[in-house]
């Protein structure tokens, strides 16, 4: 299955894209995608546990199991105000 | 719309008072020239756009329930800005003071827990770096 | 001066930032359309005026000792207003969030409590009265 | 010696004016004027003590000794905000 994956702020800086999309396995979890970003991203790797993430523009928790076509982020600290 | 790419309009956000109105609280964020001991010259915001409406929708519906008496305004504004410049402004008007300080105190609070919205630091020398709350406590001033 | 018999300018208090400020609370008490279920049209406010603008000032100067990073200013209508119109208002700029808030929501309080101002609502049907907060605990409200 | 007395809001109806001048004894205490208006004033009885005062426009207690020129005030509930 296809999912849809947004970068932002450092973290999109660390990959050096904003968007991409993604083939992962039927039942993939989200914390088993962040494990698959830490391969390619040494900053991600310095993360004990996986950052807050959204799917399809919702905070979900890493234990989620992705579904075709989802709009996937993992989001840096955020600090707006 | 929550966000905003231009400067934000604190007279339309106090444009909100009904005749049972009697107090009106708002807060405005606006961008320092200094973060934990650095100096700044310009702030640029940068929100996950669809998410950071979606979760304000959330929060203001959040809001409205712990505060049934309060009507509340919001804006975040994204993009480069200056010293000086209003980055977040919201808006708390109620019958009584009292709730329309604590709705708008909890709403600022609650934006800068949750929204998905990053700022990046840029420094006289020319450096810049993203702002991290988590390992910078008063990074999440204002 | 803090008392004006002119509508007061809330564009003028919000000039207040300077670049080490991150936060404005601004506070705003509106003329409301009831009062301890009373309809109201319209309220009269009269100062004991040299002396609400000495205890204003006593209060601006204890505010800064209070709270010694915000900068303050209020502005207290006086003559007659309508449902709607802004009676008082108080600006509260300062680095961060917290004591902006805590630094306007004292100085309403401080207000409403001190400085010698008193009210005399109008109803629809004529009537008329002064507001006691001693004898009517909402009517301390907004 | 002589004072200035000035009467505000709820106060100044009940009385009838907003300013007057009045002779008083020497040493005359603020809660001794306020006894001598309760004698003209029938609300002004019903206060079981003095209301807040103030003298040349600061509050002062009830025992304060009134002293020739001084501009004194007693003042109703406030109700500012």
């Amino acid at each position: 299955m296809r999912i849809r994956l947004l970068h932002f702020a450092s973290f999109r800086e660390a990959i050096g894209r904003d968007e991409e999309s993604r083939d992962i396995a039927d039942g993939t979890l989200v914390s088993e995608l962040w494990a698959v970003l830490g391969g390619e991203v040494p900053l991600f790797r310095r993360f004990p546990k996986p950052p807050p993430a959204a799917v399809n523009r919702e905070y979900v928790s890493a234990d989620t199991v992705l579904r075709d076509g989802d709009e996937v982020a993992f989001l840096p600290p955020v600090a707006g105000g | 719309m929550y966000l905003t790419t231009s400067p934000i309009d604190l007279a339309a956000l106090l444009l909100e008072a009904r005749p049972g109105d009697g107090a009106l609280c708002l807060f405005v964020g606006v961008v320092r020239d200094e973060n934990d001991g650095l100096r700044t010259t310009a702030i640029q915001y940068e929100a996950y756009g669809p998410m950071a409406e979606a979760e304000m929708a959330r929060l203001a519906d959040a809001l409205s329930r712990d505060f049934p008496a309060v009507t509340i305004r919001m804006q975040h504004r994204v993009g480069l800005l200056s010293v000086g410049e209003a980055s977040v402004a919201i808006a708390a008007v109620s019958p009584h003071r009292a709730e329309a300080f604590a709705a708008c105190r909890a709403a600022i609070d609650r934006v800068k827990a949750t929204v998905p919205i990053w700022k990046k630091e840029f420094h006289p020398d020319g450096s810049s770096g993203w702002v991290d709350p988590t390992v910078s406590p008063s990074g999440t001033d204002p």
